[in-house]
Parts: C-alpha cells; sequence; structure tokens
C-alpha cells in the first residue's frame, strides 16, 4: 500500500503510536523507515543523519530495529539462538576476534550470550533461553522477537503490532515493559498496534493514518477526540 | 610378501578385514593347491560400462575355457572381477583391494589409461604382475616397468601405423586431423603429431571433436575448407561412424584414417547409414578380424559359449592377446609358481601365440610392449567383408 | 548418561584425535585408501554442507571447486612448494573462484543460481582439459608424492597423517565459525532474508562469504583428495561427483556437521561395500537421494539426534521456501525525521 | 556457402533443443520448477522408437507414436507418484527429487541398453534434399517443422484455451488457484503429461538424426536445453523455440568460425552471459530474479 506526501517528526525517548484502519499505510511506513521499501519521494532522517539511501542492514547498526506483524523467528533454533542473531553488528567481524576468541576481550561470543541472557531475564522469559521455539506459545515468540530487536541496545524501536494474540495478562505485561524500555533504555519507539487502548495507555504521541496520509497527531486524547479520526477509522472500527 | 603380524585394536569393521588379511599362508599370494587367482577391473558401471564388460569377457572367455580343459598344472583360473569406473579414484580402490584384501596373484585389467594410473602406484610398489588390457596410453609401459606388460598395441604406435600407412600413399602431403580432447586421443595422436612433419606431410587443420557429439558439420566443413588429400581421424567408433556420414554429407571426399578402435569397420558402415559414407575409410588394427568375420570365427564361437547373452563384437579380441600370453607364461612358470616367477616366464615369450592379435608377442627385459606393429583394414567394394590392406598403402580398389 | 554428552564433552575432541591416530594400525592399504577418502570427502561435503545447508544456496559448483582445489594443489606442489602451502593455495583459489560464482547468486533465485552454476561447472571441466600446457589436458595428472618436513609420505597410511590431520584441524575451525556470528549469519539469511538484513547482516556480503568458505573447503578437500588418490583427471569433477556431494550432505542431514561426516562415511564406503552390485549404483544414488529429501529430510544425523545419541546441533528440516525481499511498488513520498530533538541537528552536523 | 550449410545444420539441431526447452517451459510455468529428469524423458522416447522401429519393425509412425505415449505415461507416473505427493514442499525439494529421478532412470536403462550404443537406422529411404550446397537430411526438416507447428499451437493453447489460463494461474499462486476453483492436480497432471509427450517427440523425432542411442544421451541433450530454456529467458514458449534455434545456430557458428573445440562449451557460455547480464533473457518475459 502507498503511502503519499506523509510528514513525521519522532521525537527521541518517546513512545510514538500510529493507527489507522487497514490499508492506511502503516506497514509502508514501516518497512520505509526500516528499509525495506525504498521510497520514490522525501527523505528519512534518523538523528540528524539522511539515512534515506541507506540499505537495510546498515540502519541495524546505527540502532533502527523491529519486529514483524508476523513473528518472524527460527523455529528450529531456540530462543537464546534467535536473540543472537540480532547481536551481529556488536560482534566483530574479525575472524580471528570473533571465531576464535583472539584478542583482549576474549571471546566476544561470551558476551553477546550474557547480554541475550540479560535481555530475556528483563522481558520475563530467561527461563525458556534455550527451549526451541517450535514448541513455544505466541506470547513467548512475541517476547523472542521482541528480545531480538531489543538485545543491541537499539535506539529506534519500530514494534509491528506486538500485542497481536496475546492474552489480556501478556498485554499488560507489555505494556509495562514498553515504558521501561523507553525509560530505562532510553529507546525511541514507534508503535504500530491495532489494539487502541494499549497505544493510548502508552504513546506519549499518536498519528493516525488513514488512505496513505496523516489525517491527525498529537496526544492520545486528543487525537481520539478529532472528528476526522472519528468519521475515518474509530466509527468503522466500533460498527464491527 | 607374507602376512604381517598386525596390532589388534577396537574397531569392528577392521577386525573383519585383519580376520581376512590373516587367511592365506601358501607358498605365494593368490596361489592355491588348485586355483590362480587373477583379478581384473574395468569400467563396469556409469557411462563407460559399455567399454569395459565387452573388452573383461573376452579374457574371460578364455580363462573359462582353460578351466574347462583342466586348468595350468592343475590349478584352476578364478577371477575376481572389481570396478574401475573409469576413475583413478575408483580404480584405486579396486587395484588396492585387489592386491590387499582378495590377495590376487596377478592383475589383468584397465581400459581406461587415466584411471588406470589411479592405481600404477600401488602396483609398481608391490610388484604384482600386472597384464595391461586395453589401456594405450605410452608411458604405463615405456619405459619398461618391471611388472607391468602391454600386450596390446601401444597408443602411440597405433597412431605410428596410420603414420606410415599416410607416408605411403600417393600425393598425401596435406591432411587434417580431428580428435577428442581425452587422454585417449591423446595417446593415439601425440607422438602422430609430433612425427608427421618428418615425413613430408602437413597438417592443415586440427580440429576437436566433443564426445558423444551429435554431428560434425563444423569440423567436416573446417576440414572441406582447406582441401587436404586425406583424414587423420581419433575418434571412437561412434563419433568417427558421425563424421564419415556428414563428410560424405558435405562432399568431403578423401581418404579417412582411423584408429584400431574403428577397426569393425562393418559396425561403421552400419552406423554411418551405409556403404556410402565409409567406402574410403582406412582403420589401423592388430587383430586378424572384426568378430563376425570367418578368422576370428573360433572367437566367436568362445565368447557365444561363455556368454550366451552378449551379443559378440570386436571389443571381445581386445584382451584376448593379453590372456593367452598369461596362459603361455604360466605354463612355463611351471608347478612352483611364484610372482617373479611369472614376470621371468612373461620375458620369455617371443613370437607366441596371441590369439586373435596378428602381432606375435614378444616381451624382453627392456620391452614390455608385447605388440608394436599394426596393420590397416578397408572394406571390399561390395562392403561385405573387410580387407587386410598392410602397412603401406596398396591399391587394392 | 546420554551419548550425545560423550561428544559435548570437553575431551571429546582429544579423544576423536586419538582414535583418529589409532586408526592405520588396523588397516591394510585398501581400508586405509578408502579412510583417507572418507576423510577428503568429509571436507569437500563440508563446502557443500556450507553453501546448500547452511547459507541456503542452490549451487551446483561444488564438484569444480573440489577440481579447482586438486589440481592448484598439485600443479602449485611440483614447483616445490611445502605440501601445506600448496593445499592452502588450492583452497584460496577455489575460494577465490567461488566468490566470483558467487556473484551472480546475488541477483539471482535459486533455480538459475543452480543453472548458472552447472554451467560454470562445464566450463571448469572444458578448462582443466583445454588448458594442456598447465593442467595436462585431458591425459590428467600426477599429484606429486607430498613431502612433510622432508619426509616423503609414500604409503596410503603415511598420506593418511597428512590428511588427518588437515582434516581434523578444518573440521575444528568449522565447527567454531558456525558457532560463531558467522554461522548464525548465514542461517539467518537462509531462514528469511528480510529478517536477516533488519537485524544488520549485509546480505550480500555474508552469501559471498559463505560462497568463499564452501569454496575453500571443496578446495583443500580436492587437493587432500589429489593426495590421496595420487592421479587427478579432468572428467572426474562433473555432475556425478557433484550428485555425490548432494547425496552426502542429504544422506547426512541437511545442516549438520555430524551429517557431513556421517555422510562421508556412508557414500564413501558403501559403494566399496556394495561392490558386487555395481550395475545398480546409480540407481542407488539416485534412490537415496529421493528418499532422503523426502521422507528422512533431516538425513541420518537428524535420527541420531532424535535418539539423543548425537548432540542437538544445526539442522533443517528440509528447503526452505524462498522468502522474498519484501519489494512493493513504492509510490512512497514521506519526509521522516526520527529521533532528533532539534537541539540535536545543529550538533550533528 | 558454408554459411548456410552451418545454418540448416544449426537450425536442424536447434529443433530438438527447442523441444526439449518446451517441455522444461511447460513444467516451469505451471510449477514454477526445472525438471532435472526432462532429459531421461527424451532418452525413454529414442528408446522406444529404437524398440519398435529397428528392433520389432514397426513402421515409424507407429514408434513415433509410442514413444510418444511411452514418456507421456513417464511423465504423468512421475508426477503422479512422486511429484504430487510432495508437491507442498519447497521448490528446491521438487528439484532435487528430479535430480534424483534422473539417476534413477538412467542406471535402470544402463542396466538394459548399457553395453552398446545403439544405432538408429534412418528412416526416409530417399537419400539428403540438396539445395545449392546445403545437404538436409529429410528427418531433419520434419523435425524442424514439428517443432515450429508444436510452438504455435502451444503458444495458442497458453493464450486461448481453459487449460493454458489455469496453468498461468497455478504457477503464479497454487492456492488462490485452488480456492478460484481450479483442479491443480488436474493442472499438474496435464501440464507433465503434454511435457513427457514433448519429450518422448524430442525423443523419437531426433533419434534417427543423431542415429547414436546411448543411455547417458538425455543429460547430454538436457544441458543443451537449459542453455536453450535460460535464453529464452524461461517461462516464454516462443523464447524457448527462437533460444533452441540460436543454441544450435550459435554451436555451429562457433564451432566453424571460432574453434571447434569451442562448440560444446559455447552453450554454457550463453548460460552463463545471459543470466550475468540479461537476467530476463534475451527474449524473456518472466523475471528471472524473482524478487
Amino acid at each position: 500500500m502507498a503511502v503519499n506526501d506523509v510528514s513525521m517528526h519522532i521525537d527521541r525517548g518517546r513512545i510514538h503510536g500510529l493507527i489507522g484502519p487497514n490499508g492506511a499505510g502503516k506497514s509502508t511506513l514501516f518497512n520505509a523507515m526500516s528499509g525495506l521499501v525504498p521510497i520514490s519521494q522525501g527523505s528519512i532522517c534518523f538523528e540528524g543523519v539522511d539515512v534515506t539511501h541507506l540499505p537495510v542492514h546498515l540502519r541495524a547498526p546505527r540502532g533502527i530495529r523491529r519486529t514483524f506483524q508476523h513473528v518472524q523467528l527460527m523455529e528450529d533454533r531456540t530462543v537464546l539462538e534467535n536473540v543472537l542473531v540480532g547481536m551481529h553488528s556488536s560482534i566483530s567481524t574479525n575472524p580471528f576476534k570473533s571465531v576464535f576468541g583472539l584478542g583482549a576481550e576474549g571471546s566476544p561470543d561470551k558476551a553477546a550470550r550474557e547480554a541475550a541472557r540479560e535481555v530475556l531475564q528483563f522481558l520475563g522469559i530467561g527461563h525458556i533461553a534455550l527451549t526451541e521455539m517450535g514448541g513455544l506459545t505466541i506470547a513467548e515468540h512475541r517476547f523472542a522477537e521482541l528480545a531480538r530487536a531489543l538485545v543491541a541496545r537499539p535506539r529506534l524501536l519500530l514494534l509491528d503490532e506486538p500485542a497481536a494474540g496475546l492474552s489480556l495478562r501478556s498485554t499488560e505485561a507489555l505494556d509495562a515493559l514498553l515504558v521501561r524500555i523507553r525509560d530505562e533504555w532510553g529507546a525511541t519507539i514507534v508503535l504500530v498496534e491495532h489494539r487502541i487502548d494499549l497505544v493510548l495507555n502508552v504513546s506519549d504521541v499518536v498519528t493516525v493514518l488513514d488512505n496513505g496520509s496523516i489525517i491527525a497527531s498529537g496526544r492520545g486524547q486528543d487525537v481520539i477526540e478529532d472528528s476526522g479520526v472519528k468519521r475515518a477509522y474509530l466509527g468503522v472500527d466500533e460498527e464491527e | 610378501m607374507g602376512p604381517k603380524l598386525k596390532l589388534r585394536v577396537i574397531g569392528g569393521l577392521f577386525s573383519v578385514a585383519l580376520a581376512l588379511m590373516c587367511g592365506s599362508a601358501s607358498a605365494e599370494v593368490g596361489v592355491t593347491d588348485d586355483t590362480i587367482k587373477i583379478g581384473m577391473f574395468g569400467p563396469l558401471q556409469g557411462k563407460v560400462s559399455l567399454y569395459g564388460y565387452p573388452i573383461n569377457n573376452g579374457p574371460i572367455a578364455i580363462y573359462k575355457e582353460i578351466n574347462e580343459t583342466g586348468g595350468i598344472h592343475g590349478r584352476k583360473i578364478e577371477i575376481v572381477h572389481e570396478d574401475g569406473d573409469c576413475n583413478p579414484q575408483k580404480t584405486a580402490a579396486a587395484v588396492k583391494k585387489l592386491i590387499h584384501q582378495e590377495k590376487v596373484f596377478m592383475i589383468h585389467g584397465g581400459s581406461c589409461s587415466g584411471a588406470v594410473f589411479g592405481g600404477i602406484k600401488e602396483i609398481k610398489d608391490t610388484g604384482i604382475p600386472f597384464m595391461i588390457m586395453a589401456a594405450t596410453m605410452d608411458k604405463l609401459a615405456t619405459p619398461a616397468v618391471h611388472n607391468i606388460f602391454r600386450p596390446a598395441l601401444s597408443g602411440s604406435a597405433d597412431g605410428m601405423v596410420m603414420l606410415e600407412f599416410l607416408a605411403t600413399m600417393p600425393g598425401v602431403k596435406r591432411i587434417a586431423v580431428v580428435r577428442h580432447s581425452n587422454d585417449w586421443a591423446n595417446a593415439k595422436s601425440s607422438k602422430f603429431m609430433a612425427q608427421i612433419a618428418s615425413r613430408g606431410i602437413e597438417v592443415v587443420s586440427d580440429e576437436e571433436m566433443e564426445r558423444k557429439a551429435t554431428d560434425a558439420t563444423a569440423q567436416v566443413l573446417r576440414h572441406k575448407k582447406v582441401k587436404p588429400d586425406a583424414v587423420a581421424t581419433f575418434l571412437y567408433p561412434a563419433e568417427a561412424a558421425l563424421y564419415t556420414r556428414d563428410a560424405a554429407k558435405y562432399g568431403l571426399d578423401v581418404p579417412i584414417l582411423g584408429t584400431n578402435s574403428v577397426m569393425d569397420l562393418m559396425d561403421l558402415k552400419k552406423r554411418a547409414g551405409g556403404l556410402g559414407p565409409v567406402k574410403n575409410f582406412y582403420s589401423a588394427a592388430f587383430v586378424q578380424a572384426p568378430m563376425g568375420d570367418f578368422k576370428t570365427a573360433a572367437y566367436r564361437a568362445l565368447m557365444t559359449k561363455h556368454f550366451p547373452d552378449d551379443r559378440p563384437q570386436s571389443l571381445n579380441l581386445y584382451g584376448m592377446g593379453g590372456a593367452y600370453a598369461i596362459l603361455e607364461a604360466l605354463t612355463r612358470a611351471g608347478r612352483d609358481l611364484t610372482r617373479e616367477g611369472l614376470i621371468s616366464a612373461l620375458e620369455t615369450l617371443d613370437g607366441t601365440h596371441a590369439g586373435p592379435m596378428t602381432c606375435k608377442l614378444r616381451f624382453t627385459k627392456d620391452q614390455h610392449e608385447g605388440c608394436v606393429g599394426g596393420t590397416m583394414w578397408t572394406l571390399s567394394a561390395d562392403g561385405n567383408s573387410i580387407i587386410d590392406v598392410g602397412a603401406a598403402y596398396r591399391a587394392v580398389k | 548418561m546420554r551419548i550425545s554428552a560423550f561428544f559435548e564433552a570437553r575431551w571429546f575432541p582429544a579423544l576423536f584425535l586419538l582414535f583418529l591416530l589409532v586408526i592405520p594400525l588396523t588397516t591394510n592399504n585398501y581400508f586405509q585408501f578408502v579412510i583417507n577418502l572418507v576423510l577428503c570427502y568429509v571436507l569437500i561435503g563440508f563446502g557443500q554442507q556450507l553453501i546448500l545447508g547452511y547459507a541456503g544456496q542452490f549451487s551446483f559448483a561444488n564438484a569444480a571447486f573440489m577440481g579447482i582445489g586438486a589440481y592448484t594443489t598439485s600443479i602449485i606442489f611440483t614447483l616445490n612448494v611445502p605440501i601445506l602451502i600448496a593445499l592452502m593455495a588450492g583452497g584460496l583459489l577455489a575460494a577465490l573462484v567461488a566468490c566470483l560464482v558467487g556473484l551472480p547468486a546475488l541477483r539471482l533465485s535459486r533455480v538459475y543460481l543452480a543453472l548458472a552454476t552447472i554451467a560454470f561447472g562445464e566450463m571448469t571441466t572444458w578448462i582443466l582439459t583445454h588448458w594442456n600446457s598447465v593442467t595436462k589436458g585431458g591425459d590428467g595428472m600426477y599429484s606429486p608424492v607430498p613431502v612433510f618436513f622432508g619426509y616423503s609420505l609414500d604409503t596410503d597410511t603415511e598420506r593418511y597423517f597428512l590428511i588427518a590431520i588437515v582434516c581434523f584441524v578444518m573440521v575444528m575451525i568449522a565447527q567454531r565459525m558456525l558457532a560463531s556470528k558467522f554461522g548464525r549469519a548465514f542461517i539467518a539469511i537462509r531462514e528469511n532474508e528480510m529478517v536477516a538484513s533488519c537485524n544488520g547482516i549485509n546480505i550480500p556480503l555474508y552469501k559471498t562469504i559463505a560462497f568463499a568458505l564452501s569454496g575453500f573447503y571443496a578446495g583443500v578437500g580436492g587437493g587432500l583428495y589429489a593426495i590421496a588418490v595420487n592421479y587427478i583427471v579432468p572428467d572426474n569433477y562433473d555432475l556425478f561427483q557433484l550428485v555425490i556431494h548432494f547425496a552426502l550432505v542429504m544422506v547426512g542431514g541437511l545442516g549438520s556437521m555430524y551429517g557431513v561426516i556421517v555422510g562421508a562415511l556412508v557414500l564413501t564406503t558403501l559403494p566399496e561395500v556394495l561392490r558386487d552390485f555395481q550395475h545398480y549404483q546409480e540407481m542407488l544414488y539416485g534412490v537415496l537421494l529421493i528418499v532422503f529429501i523426502v521422507f528422512i529430510p533431516r538425513g541420518v544425523a537428524g535420527f541420531l539426534k532424535d535418539w539423543k545419541i548425537l548432540p542437538r546441533e544445526i539442522l533443517v528440516h528440509g528447503w526452505r521456501e524462498e522468502i522474498p525481499h519484501v519489494r512493493e511498488a513504492a509510490k512512497t513520498a514521506a519526509v521522516f525525521n526520527v529521533g532528533a530533538g532539534a537541539e540535536d541537528r545543529g550538533a550533528e552536523h | 556457402m558454408e554459411f548456410f550449410i552451418l545454418l540448416s545444420a544449426g537450425l536442424a539441431n536447434g529443433g530438438y533443443y527447442a523441444l526439449i526447452a518446451l517441455g522444461l517451459v511447460l513444467i516451469f510455468k505451471a510449477q514454477d520448477m526445472v525438471q532435472f529428469g526432462h532429459g531421461e524423458v527424451f532418452m525413454v522416447g529414442a528408446f522406444t522408437a529404437y524398440t519398435v522401429f529397428a528392433v520389432v519393425g514397426w513402421p515409424y509412425l507407429v514408434a513415433f507414436i509410442a514413444a510418444v505415449l511411452a514418456a507421456t505415461v513417464v511423465g504423468m507416473i512421475v508426477e503422479r507418484w512422486l511429484i504430487r505427493p510432495i508437491a507442498h514442499m519447497p521448490h528446491m525439494t521438487l528439484v532435487m527429487v528430479t535430480v534424483g529421478l534422473s539417476f534413477c532412470l538412467k542406471g535402470a536403462a544402463r542396466i538394459e541398453w548399457g553395453k552398446d550404443i545403439y544405432t538408429f537406422p534412418s528412416v526416409f529411404k530417399s537419400g539428403p534434399i540438396v539445395i545449392g550446397e546445403v545437404v538436409l537430411m529429410p528427418q531433419q526438416l520434419v523435425l524442424v517443422a514439428f517443432t515450429l507447428s508444436l510452438s504455435v499451437v502451444l503458444y495458442l493453447m497458453f493464450k486461448y484455451t481453459a487449460l493454458g489460463k489455469q496453468m498461468k494461474a497455478t504457477s503464479q499462486n497454487m492456492t488462490g488457484a485452488q480456492l478460484s476453483g481450479v483442479n491443480i492436480g488436474r493442472v499438474f497432471s496435464s501440464t507433465w503429461a503434454m511435457s513427457g509427450a514433448l519429450g518422448g517427440a524430442a525423443g523419437a523425432l531426433s533419434a534417427p538424426v543423431l542415429s547414436l542411442l546411448f543411455p547417458d544421451i538425455g543429460t547430454f541433450i538436457l544441458l543443451k536445453g537449459f542453455a536453450a530454456a535460460v535464453l529464452g529467458g524461461f517461462g516464454s514458449i516462443v523464447g524457448a523455440v527462437v533460444g533452441g534455434f540460436a543454441v544450435g545456430v550459435m554451436e555451429k557458428f562457433v564451432g566453424f568460425y571460432i574453434s571447434t573445440s569451442l562448440e560444446h562449451i559455447s552453450a554454457f557460455v550463453i548460460i552463463m552471459l545471459v543470466l550475468i547480464f540479461w537476467p530476463k533473457g534475451l527474449f524473456g518475459t518472466k523475471d528471472v530474479t524473482r524478487v
């Protein structure tokens, strides 16, 4: 779905909610920010640097990480191994260091494992670190993917419907975690979510997209009150 | 070589091997009171198997026949047949298996030169008598290696037969060549190419033909363009048939020479689609006649007797000379058979009957190429029989 | 105690090395030769495993890399270069060529990569056959007897020690490498290129690395193979050789290190054991391939893992679907300014 | 004039390259996979024709029909019993299975036919047709005419018949086609049957031209078929035919004008060059990179 003439400013250290009906262009916007979709016009600036033409894999080391609407994990690998993929750009590419552990720091893999364990503890799934993904619940998948995005200490975290398929309890846990990630880890979060309550609870700023354009942006409650938003999105939602 | 005492260590598979190894206890490896074990290898599977069985079955028929008449000095010949797949790895494994596992007395085998080199080191190291079956590369037996003998025409000798013949053809000054790019064609053509200038003949075109090519248009046209007086082909029978067929088709009407592998001219006639294309074809040969001719009727009978399901073909004749040489040497070496005894006996062979071969086999200490000369054949005018035109060209038609 | 714990123990590599060194005491030349081949095929199979099992690239070029390694090692060694350096040179040249072959892989889908690499394989055999001055053409050439610190390795047993030690070291390196970020990157690419790139994995770079490593292992394996067989011919590195590599990886277990060892053991000894059924060998390879791909996609190693005989490691359950890059027709016109407070902008410029 | 001789010889060879490429393209169009066993389907056709014509001694037309039928049956059996049960698996699995199949069939053929190179007798007793310096065997003309007319039929079929449209739909989205009521089993079955028939026809028609038959013949010709299909941009009927003729002619031109040692390898150089520089094929309609 195309996005047209969208201009957004996302402040550092905030949680930025992004809502809109299906097909509003949220995913395209996300893909554009993480670099999976090239944009034909316009620009993307991250921390003052123009990253418009930066390839996907070079955005990650700058601190941009994301999760996916449909969880993308290696099902026959353990949680820990999945999370370690997120550490890729934090480990030296020099094979002498990363493969044989030669160098002053010792094996970088050990440090990576510790970081991964720490993140898993933080997300409350430390106990399943060595379990293969295949047998785990949806919530554990969601959190494992979040851990993979989080393990490299991103400065911008793009979360694509992190609560989809979660139970109420898990959603509440996620709710609290997002706030902690913002406050304790200092990450900027962009959140695309269908559950309006979650978005309103945690977001500092909410932007509403419809038909590829922004129709409203501001504090959560203000946006919800906006008549255009109600008509385009919430109105439809309530009828369902 | 007696059995070596070896340490027994864990490892189920290997202890079986050990048991097998420690088995033999007779005076000479592979010889018992009533058997002599002869190892044989060749391409028995894969894309070259079509040369493997027919060649190896020739000698096998002879060995079977001699067993029926009571064997040699009361010993029957026992054949151990291994696959070499025309590949050095498989051949090395086959040779090593024959020597160390099957404990054969001697080896008679090898049809692909390149592959035989995979096993040649083991053969040299162990000193086991080795009679080459049909591999033609010169350096296998020249200069002479103590325990390696070749009864068939070597590759360069084959080429030289063709060269001598060309040199006697009137008015042949410029020839065209077409050959494969493999070990087989190199063995046959390298000396030919090196020596041809010394006979006042110029090679005006040297073309390559892929094995299993499907037509020879480009080669024939390139040859036709330079207007050669004759063409020398170093091609397998199937490709030689394609070349002659296309040469006739595009009007390249000059004498064409082939190696002894194409000596089955009747077969060539059939493959090239009739007498027309092969009227002017000459092939080198070192046997009396191809399979099917009355001169080789005895060998044909031998083949149909022992291999009733197989079509007797000229390939059967290739290794028969070696089999007769082995049988003669085994007889001469006497009842107290040793490997060295056999080698000495082989070196006494001089003008021995060599089955269907025209060559009389002769081995000496320094000469382990048993057959150094060949003849040339062509088809008669009616295309129904093969004429031996000898080593020098004479107009028969 | 689970048997698999035995393999995971710290002292296992030392024990395994000891085992390798004891083997020659129990063999004759024939068995020794077959064991030498098994070890060569471990490395060669590992090259195939890296590219196919780990990085998920459908490459048909490994037989050619093996040939390049075999020829380079043999040719360089005739120049009186130490054998280990000759082996490395063979591996490095194969790796270099593999990098070049890998380049089209960056833009071709799997099926086209397969066709391109088949073509490359044919061209390699052609060059080996026609470059007479260097490769001796279709005649093939001797691979010289290796000399190791002045000691000539003449017999199969002596060669075995060279082969076993090189093989052991290379396998250990491979094992370390696959447990490192490189191995994880290969697997991530195989599983999902999109996710891999979002996690900072440079896909073209790591695909190229995978090709190079695969070429390197196939090359060194080919060099050792040349030493083991001691005569090399161009025809040996054709499509059939490649099917052996594929079968080895599939039978052993796609994406499994132990699988390569199991596969090399099975597929090198099987033809020797089944010498009496030579007629059916070609069919056997075909049937093995089909049966393992369809019914036992995780190979023998997968079974052994389920029975807790082998430890858990990277094992692929058959091939993955190609997951394409997200590349929607982006009629996107947008301006984003992320994570920069107005106060930072001046500072960062 | 050599040029025309080479051209005609090349076109004659190109005829069966094109037929092979067509068989490959058909399966690729319906199932998005490459059939590595197609060479053996060709071999089955060639040997069936040989058996019926040369061994049994029935007329060539009967032999041709028998060959087409035999190869069609092989194609359908392979589809029904080997490919369909695993159709949902990744394409690479399917491709690898066909590689295994190729070795099975070749190995099986070798048990019966492995001991000799068989000679297919010429079909037309009349000699070659001579036009100026160009010499053509009648069989070659038949082959080329058959290839051309068949490609027209196939082209029309894909464009206008329901089956053609269903094949297209299935290859693009198997589940989608299934949901919209396409009987995909029937589509696959008919695709493989048609591909088999093409392979068998190619075998039967080219056997008298090649005249020499052996179990490996399929592998040899399959690789040329790949080159033709790649050149034509895998997935295009017209491309496959043009690609086939182009590869055939180019081989002869390279052989004559450059060097005969390059004749065989030129097809592979083409595959490499095309895939590197024109990933869509010279006549391609389908994107090879498939992002």
